[in-house]
């Protein structure tokens, strides 16, 4: 097995492992930004722990969509993971359209979460539900124009072309293009993860919540897994961003690795310091924050194509 | 010869139900007849797929248009597997469905029902004009009759009026196209005429128009679908499955058939369908998401499908306008696939659909809830469906969505104009947020919670009858999405036959390979989720776990009442797009409800109708009855006549 | 032989009006149908056969027509029996005297080469039919009989002055013997135009009076909606008919006099305008008998329109008179079940009457079908080839005109028809529910019409097409 | 013979103005008989050499238009007691001057077509124009006379029309011909007489304007 062939296998793990790191930096960030002392970066891992030896609860009325919710999570999360190139240059499966497979089984997770919490027949939750897929709608919109305004530039149909050694090239001649795609991907990661300023995983006002609501009847090692798979596609997403901003597939196996997780760490500080710059938005406003990303995407796309 | 005893044994279905009326057994016969004959009409047809040779047989006539051909070639073929699988499973289906309805006569729906599916395996098979547009009618008339099943409603005697006019316009502009198309030939074959419009550049524009307008009523494309929902809710359940699944695909039919009658079409004609299709799509499932009927809302979920079909085959046309034979195929086939596939979870999800509705008398989500508890086989057919219509993977839905995709990224590689293709993509991203959206409203609020309403609450598992056919549907559905590599190189070869170009070895033995590498992540997926659910059974067996109510933060307790309703689930959704979305909402202190409405039906057929009938009004005073005005018609036209006779030299 | 067509009707209507007994009365009328059919096939086997040195005699055009009558004279005859039974006032001796009458009339009209004797056939098949709608006696059926004498017998009198200037347009030459349709024909450019202009033009009127073509059509909803249901099966489909023949003999002769520019623009005006007027009564009307008479007006419009755009449109237009007049037949005898079953020709009245009146309902649908050109019936393929005429003569607008209106008259025909047919009662009551069930002679003429006119619409017999084509050609088209 | 053409058809011209012009009923009837002896000695009279078909020809007009419908047309309205009066919808002045109208425009379109062919020239030249004005004259009592029993009086008129015009071609149309349209005329104005006298047994009085009862609503 040589390291080139190695290399993804051990970057998938890598990300697996650092993944619950990435929030909690965001996390930490932020509060140091605002000026307290704030929990540590490794907050999650620990409540993790916790949570894996509670019991568990469930509702009445809940039946085998609610006991999915973890399991399709993770599951689904860590298909699509080995589709993107975290190394840097390969990912481990790769085919022509696979960028289709990778916003798909994204989306086979939200659609089991969202069952999960109708499941439970709270309202609460609907709303969460109902929240949720509105405004994975729009992500799912503005996440393709992305990714096509990307495989135009690169001619490539797979998301280790668009975000691997391809698209080294094409930075120098459409830089601005690329940009403009790079920053709607970072703010549609925001919206995707639930973070602010879309959502606010810090607050405890049901009402307000879209992400947490819907998970508020899971608890024990439920819960745990799916915090944990959050992470985990939070980690994977911020890896692609940082993948197409800063192509390194020219590098060693190891500067890659090592390029990796200083990504994962810096896109947790970035996300924090955007958290702690901007306040959450009036949730008829998050469209409109959608569109944003999707129109600078989409501008980008068309320069590309012109 | 295969098709032909497959042909009669439907026929001699119809006539046991006839003659058996409701004596015992009749059904049973009926079923295994159906049953035969739809096994032998799938083996001629693979046979035909299989080795890509066409056989016809021509009959001597002596109607104008000359002999008339019948045939199957590649394209006919795929069109008969979906039609004979999603026949006879809904036939079948149909025996325990209308056992529910007790005052109606059931024997003559299954009668035509029988005929129907034979209608429209010879509509797919004419090859020429007149057998074609026969059987067409045919069609058309036994679709009406199963629409009207149930015509004590006044519901569906609309639904069957807004149908048969909607569908017989159609058929004028058939008429139209065909009359266009023989215009210079008196042997009407499509083969014949194939030869015949190559060359004429304005004839060939009329034809794709007509058969835009023809075949687009059939298929339910945006703007002419407005028949589509009041039918498919209006006719029992096993109807709306032929109709949906398969019906209305015939449009699409025509239409690939018309492109492979007339070659490669031209570059406005590409675009043209493209926008329909992806217009189709959005609006299909944004009112989809406005609806609470179940049955409506899975036909706006056939328009938005066929918007699908049409995007791949807009993709082909295109590509074929250009001149890339590859890639016309990708597109066609593509467009194929779908169509089998919707034809598939479409018609399983109408079955469940049905089920739900027998058992507990109503199409109305606000009066569903919980049946996941009371029928869980059905809600697991209808998960599997659901799934496959949203397109996730590991199921058919997402096989050929992805060649969709892979058509339009494709074309946005491409040097000409056509990569402007590539800006339908988000497009198509956005309809299948929506279909998620939709579909989990459906599942969450009719499956799901706590029952809304006492019939909910008392539904039971329906009969074998109901459960067999949708279980196998559904095992379909797993199948085609879990090893594609059974039917994508079918397809791509149907579209390059359709593209009437020479079918590339090396790039069917690429799709090929891309085949195989989407079954290698559906595995990947299915393990992913195992390992995953292994590692869940592991922790969950190491806590302890109790059962207790919802928690209702804070509330005491949590009622069915207290639900998230489908209006309220689909409000935020529909806000965004505004107007477009076609929704009355009525905003009360404790009351959110929302009323849907057709924006072409209710906004534009409906008025223009009514002025037409109002001008009709007005004409009425020519007839009033005195016998001196008819006779100063009579002196009217007579001197206008002669005023005509001096006007062209009645003068020496 | 030809001969034989006209005697033996006329024999028979003599003797229903001399016999006493119904039942002869019956009996003579089955017998002469039943001869009357057997003359007509023979009349195929020997084509081209004719009498009084060429006055009656048998062309292609002609013996069509004059088997569409014979054959729905028959069905007729068969429902007659039955209705008779039913409701008979005085015996139905003036009914089956004038029913073998008009049968006389119009084989006249069918088989006389001269023009003139043509003319008298055709006003004698109006004065044999209208004791006839005055059947009931009733203040309306005597509006509805006044009313087509006056304005039939004008319009014929118009067509009579059209017979004169043509024999006038007609050059006193020794050889060509006057009004002789065939001369006429062979000899059509040494007529005078002017003459010739001026008598198709009244020639255009009078028999399009007698055809029902808009406007002159305003005698057709009252006469049809008034008569005895198989009456107006016999006038829309047999009376109509011989009046096309008419106007197609000059037609035939303009056309050979190289008039075409003159001509073609006129009947394609009368075949728009009677569309147009069909289409706007036809929606929302409230009577099946009017509602048929409006879809009469509508085919009598397709007629002259096939006539006028020509080509394939001529062929399409002689198939069409036969389709249209079994499809008409069997709709106006299928609606004549349900009304007498009711007493009223109101839709609203007729509804649910699918239950007592199956096999008719069944009709109903079968006919809207079958009448709004749906394939696989007959007229299916006539109206295509009429289509198929207009666009290649290049009438692309008329093409266009043609196929919406007919999309609307569909509309508003299947509208009341399958209201009719599907509908319920408005009072829940179930109406005559213990109704007997339909009498054979009533439902068997229909049936008969309906599987001739869906078996037009898969296979025509070679001879009847080489017929249907050598008409076409008279009229200056070919086949499609 | 040939020099009575002319005026005869100028009494045929004048009978006309007459119907146009009276208020009788009566009046009316009496003046088509006239007209009707008029065409019978008029068929006679454009024959060159007289032949026994123009004899009997002629004699057969007489009797049928000069008589026997007249007597027929006196017949139903004493059964129908028909009041006397007209009752025309514009007035007798009005009427007349439309009949001088329209006999001028005869003249006109007749000036306009071909000449009759052969012999008999100026006699046919006038034949046409009165053939067509007594014709449009009939047309006009039908339109404006509103009883039933006027509008058999037009209708008649209108036939004589066409029955004058076919005088120019007594050479070419076969006397069977002849007979028949003759017979046909007779029997259509017999079944017009049943039908006015049911109409007036049906309705108080036989004004056609009262048959507005079939109509559109």
């Amino acid at each position: 097995m040589t390291p080139e062939t190695a290399t993804p296998v051990v970057a998938l793990l890598l990300t697996l492992v650092l993944a619950p790191l990435v929030p909690g930096v965001a996390t930490r960030t932020r509060a140091l930004l605002t000026g307290r002392r704030g929990s540590p970066v490794w907050q999650l891992y620990a409540d993790l722990w916790k949570l894996s030896r509670r019991g568990i609860v469930y509702a009445r009325v809940t039946s085998a969509p609610f006991r999915l919710v973890p399991i399709a999570a993770l599951g689904s999360v860590v298909a699509a993971a080995l589709l993107v190139p975290l190394d840097g240059r390969a990912s481990i499966f790769a085919f022509p359209g696979d960028i289709v497979a990778f916003a798909y089984a994204l989306a086979l997770a939200r659609f089991v979460l969202v069952l999960g919490a109708l499941d439970t027949g709270s309202s609460f939750e609907g709303m969460g539900a109902s929240r949720e897929v509105t405004f994975a709608a729009l992500v799912e919109f503005a996440l393709f124009v992305s990714l096509a305004a990307l495989s135009v530039a690169t001619h490539q149909l797979s998301l280790s072309g668009l975000a691997g050694a391809p698209l080294a090239e094409r930075w120098t001649s459409a830089t601005p293009a690329l940009g403009m795609v790079a920053a709607g991907l970072f703010i549609l990661l925001l919206a995707e993860c639930s973070r602010s300023p879309v959502d606010d995983p810090t607050t405890h006002l049901e009402l307000t919540m879209i992400h947490e609501v819907m998970i508020l009847d899971h608890s024990g090692p439920d819960l745990g897994v799916i915090l944990y798979a959050s992470s985990v596609k939070l980690s994977v997403l911020a890896a692609l961003v940082a993948r197409i901003v800063w192509p390194v597939a020219r590098l060693a196996p190891a500067a890659r690795l090592g390029a990796l997780a200083a990504a994962l760490v810096l896109m947790g500080v970035l996300v924090g310091v955007v958290e702690s710059s901007m306040a959450r938005l009036k949730l008829p406003k998050v469209p409109l924050y959608i569109a944003s990303g999707a129109a600078l995407s989409a501008l980008g796309l068309v320069l590309l194509l012109r | 010869m295969l098709l032909w005893i497959g042909l009669g044994l439907l026929v001699l279905a119809a006539a046991v139900q006839v003659a058996l009326r409701r004596r015992g057994g009749a059904d049973t016969i009926f079923a295994i007849l159906v049953l035969a004959g739809s096994a032998m009409g799938i083996a001629a047809a693979a046979g035909v797929l299989l080795d890509g040779a066409t056989v016809s047989t021509t009959i001597a006539s002596v109607l104008p248009g000359g002999d008339w051909v019948v045939g199957i070639d590649p394209l006919s073929a795929v069109f008969l597997v979906a039609i004979f699988v999603v026949g006879a499973m809904s036939a079948v289906y149909g025996i325990g469905y209308m056992r529910y309805d007790r005052e109606l006569v059931a024997w003559p729906s299954h009668a035509f029902f029988a005929l129907e599916v034979a209608a429209l395996v010879l509509v797919v098979c004419a090859r020429s004009v007149v057998p074609f547009m026969g059987a067409w009618e045919l069609m058309a008339i036994g679709s009406l009759l199963l629409i009207l099943t149930e015509h004590r409603h006044a519901e569906s005697r609309r639904a069957g009026f807004i149908y048969i006019v909607a569908t017989h316009v159609g058929t004028l502009a058939l008429f139209a196209l065909f009359a266009v198309l023989a215009r210079d030939t008196g042997d009407w074959s499509f083969g014949a005429l194939a030869q015949g419009t190559h060359a004429a550049g304005a004839a060939r524009n009329a034809v794709l128009v007509l058969a835009l307008v023809g075949f687009g009523v059939k298929a339910g494309l945006f703007p002419l679908h407005f028949w589509l929902p009041p039918a498919h809710a209006a006719a029992p359940s096993h109807v709306s499955a032929l109709m949906s699944g398969v019906v209305i695909k015939i449009g699409v039919y025509g239409l690939l058939r018309v492109v492979w009658l007339v070659g490669p079409p031209p570059l406005w004609w590409g675009w043209t369908v493209l926008a329909i299709g992806t217009l189709s799509a959005v609006l299909g499932v944004l009112w989809a998401l406005a609806q609470h009927d179940v049955k409506r809302l899975l036909a706006y979920h056939s328009v938005e499908n066929i918007g699908i079909i049409l995007m791949g085959l807009g993709v082909g046309a295109l590509a074929s306008a250009y001149g890339q034979p590859t890639l016309a195929a990708l597109g066609y086939g593509a467009a194929l696939l779908h169509t089998v596939n919707h034809a598939l979870f479409k018609s399983l999800l109408f079955l469940c659909a049905g089920a739900v509705y027998r058992e507990t008398g109503t199409r109305d989500l606000e009066q569903l809830g919980g049946l996941a508890r009371r029928m869980p086989v059905v809600w697991l057919l209808f998960a599997v469906g659901a799934a496959a219509i949203v397109g996730l993977p590991p199921l058919n839905g997402f096989v050929s969505e992805w060649l969709v995709y892979r058509g339009l990224l494709q074309a946005g590689q491409s040097a000409e104009p056509l990569r402007l293709a590539v800006l339908a993509t988000p497009a198509l991203a956005l309809v299948g947020g929506l279909a998620l959206a939709c579909f989990a409203k459906v599942a969450g609020v009719a499956f799901l919670g706590t029952p809304r309403s006492s019939r909910a609450a008392e539904a039971t598992e329906p009969s074998i009858w109901l459960r067999g056919p949708a279980f196998l549907i559904a095992v379909a559905c797993a199948v085609i999405g879990i090893v594609p590599p059974l039917v994508v190189p079918v397809v791509l070869r149907t579209g390059s036959f359709v593209a009437s170009e020479p079918v590339d070895s090396s790039f069917v033995a690429a799709s090929m390979q891309g085949a195989w590498q989407v079954a290698g992540f559906a595995a990947l997926l299915l393990a992913a989720i195992a390992i995953s659910a292994l590692v869940m059974r592991w922790l969950r067996a190491r806590v302890q776990r109790r059962v207790s109510d919802t928690w209702g933060c804070g509330y005491s307790r949590v009622t069915a009442r207290m639900q998230y309703t489908a209006s309220s689930f689909a409000e935020p959704l529909l806000d965004v797009f505004g107007r477009a979305s076609g929704v009355r909402t009525h905003r009360g202190a404790t009351v959110f409800h929302s009323e849907p409405f057709d924006l072409v039906l209710d906004r534009a057929v409906a008025p223009v109708w009514a002025s037409i009938q109002r001008a009709a009004v007005r004409l009425r005073g020519l007839q009033q009855g005195r016998l001196r005005t008819y006779l100063v018609y009579v002196v009217g036209t007579l001197t206008a006549l002669l005023a005509y006779l001096v006007i062209r030299g009645g003068a020496r | 032989m030809v001969v034989l067509a006209l005697v033996i009707p006329l024999v028979g209507s003599a003797l229903a009006f001399a016999l006493t007994s119904r039942g002869a009365r019956l009996v003579v009328l089955a017998a002469v149908s039943a001869a009357h059919v057997g003359i007509v096939g023979a009349l195929w086997r020997t084509p081209r056969s004719s009498a009084l040195n060429g006055w009656l005699g048998v062309d292609s055009l002609g013996l069509v027509v004059l088997t569409l009558v014979s054959i729905l004279f028959a069905a007729v005859v068969s429902y007659a029996i039955g209705f008779l039974r039913e409701e008979s006032p005085r015996g139905g001796r003036w009914f089956a005297g004038c029913l073998l009458a008009f049968l006389a009339a119009t084989s006249l009209v069918c088989v006389s080469q001269h023009l003139a004797l043509l003319w008298v056939g055709m006003e004698t098949t109006t004065l044999a039919i209208a004791p006839l709608i005055f059947h009931r006696h009733d203040r309306r059926s005597l509006e509805a009989v006044w009313k087509y004498l006056v304005l039939s017998s004008v319009g014929i009198a118009f067509a009579l002055l059209g017979v004169f200037l043509l024999a006038t347009a007609q050059p006193m030459a020794p050889g060509s013997r006057p009004l002789m349709f065939g001369d006429l024909l062979a000899t059509a450019h040494s007529l005078d135009r002017a003459w010739l202009r001026a008598a198709y033009v009244f020639a255009l009127t009078g028999f399009g009076t007698k055809m029902g073509l808009a406007p002159l059509h305003s005698w057709k909803p009252d006469t049809y909606g008034e008569a005895p249901s198989l009456v107006s099966a016999l006038m829309s489909g047999a009376l109509t008919s011989c009046a096309f023949v008419g106007l197609a003999r000059f037609t035939a002769i303009v056309f050979a006099a190289g008039l075409d520019d003159f001509a073609r623009p006129l009947l394609i005006a009368f075949g728009l305008a009677s569309l147009v007027v069909a289409t706007a009564f036809v929606i929302g009307q409230s009577d099946v008998k009017r509602l048929l008479a409006y879809s009469s007006v509508e085919h009598m419009g397709l007629l002259v329109l096939g006539l006028g755009v020509g080509g394939a449109g001529a062929f399409g237009s002689v198939l069409h008179v036969l389709n249209n007049g079994m499809a008409k037949g069997m709709l106006f005898l299928a609606a004549g079940n349900m009304v007498m079953a009711t007493g009223s020709s109101a839709a609203a009245d007729l509804r649910g009457l699918r239950r007592t009146r199956p096999i008719s309902a069944a009709l109903l649908l079968v006919g809207l079908f079958a009448v709004t050109g749906s394939p696989p019936f007959g007229l299916f393929v006539s109206e295509f080839a009429i289509v198929t005429g207009a666009i290649r003569e290049h009438h692309i607008w008329v093409a266009i005109a043609l196929l919406g209106l007919l999309s609307i008259i569909f509309a508003g025909i299947g509208g009341m028809l399958l209201g009719v047919v599907f509908g319920e009662r408005a009072s829940g009551d179930e109406g005559n529910g213990s109704a007997p069930p339909e009498s054979p002679w009533l439902v068997s003429g229909p049936l008969a019409l309906a599987a001739i006119v869906l078996l037009l619409g898969v296979y025509i017999p070679a001879p009847l097409r080489e017929s249907l084509a050598d008409a076409a050609r008279m009229l200056g088209g070919g086949v499609p | 013979m040939h020099s009575l053409i002319e005026p005869l058809l100028l009494a045929v011209v004048l009978t006309t103005f007459a119907v146009l012009g009276t208020s009788r009923v009566t009046a009316c009837v009496r003046m088509l008989a006239v007209q009707g002896a008029l065409l019978g000695v008029l068929s006679v009279a454009v024959e060159r050499h007289v032949s026994p078909h123009a004899v009997a020809l002629g004699a057969g007009t007489v009797v049928i238009k000069a008589l026997v419908l007249p007597w027929f047309l006196r017949w139903a309205m004493r059964e129908a007691s028909v009041r006397r009066e007209v009752e025309p919808a514009i007035g007798y002045m009005a009427s007349l001057l439309l009949g001088a109208v329209v006999v001028g425009l005869s003249f006109a379109v007749a000036s306009r077509l071909p000449a009759v062919g052969g012999e008999q020239g100026t006699a046919a030249g006038l034949l046409v124009p009165i053939a067509l004005a007594t014709l449009l004259s009939g047309f006009v009592v039908l339109i404006t006379r509103s009883k039933a029993i006027t509008q058999v009086v037009g209708y008649l008129m209108l036939e004589n029309g066409v029955y004058l015009f076919g005088l120019t071609l007594v050479d070419r149309i076969s006397f069977l011909v002849e007979v028949g349209v003759l017979l046909d005329v007779f029997v259509a104005v017999f079944i017009m007489g049943i039908v006015v006298f049911h109409i007036n047994r049906e309705f108080d009085s036989i004004s056609a304007a009262n048959l507005v009862e079939l109509k559109e609503s």
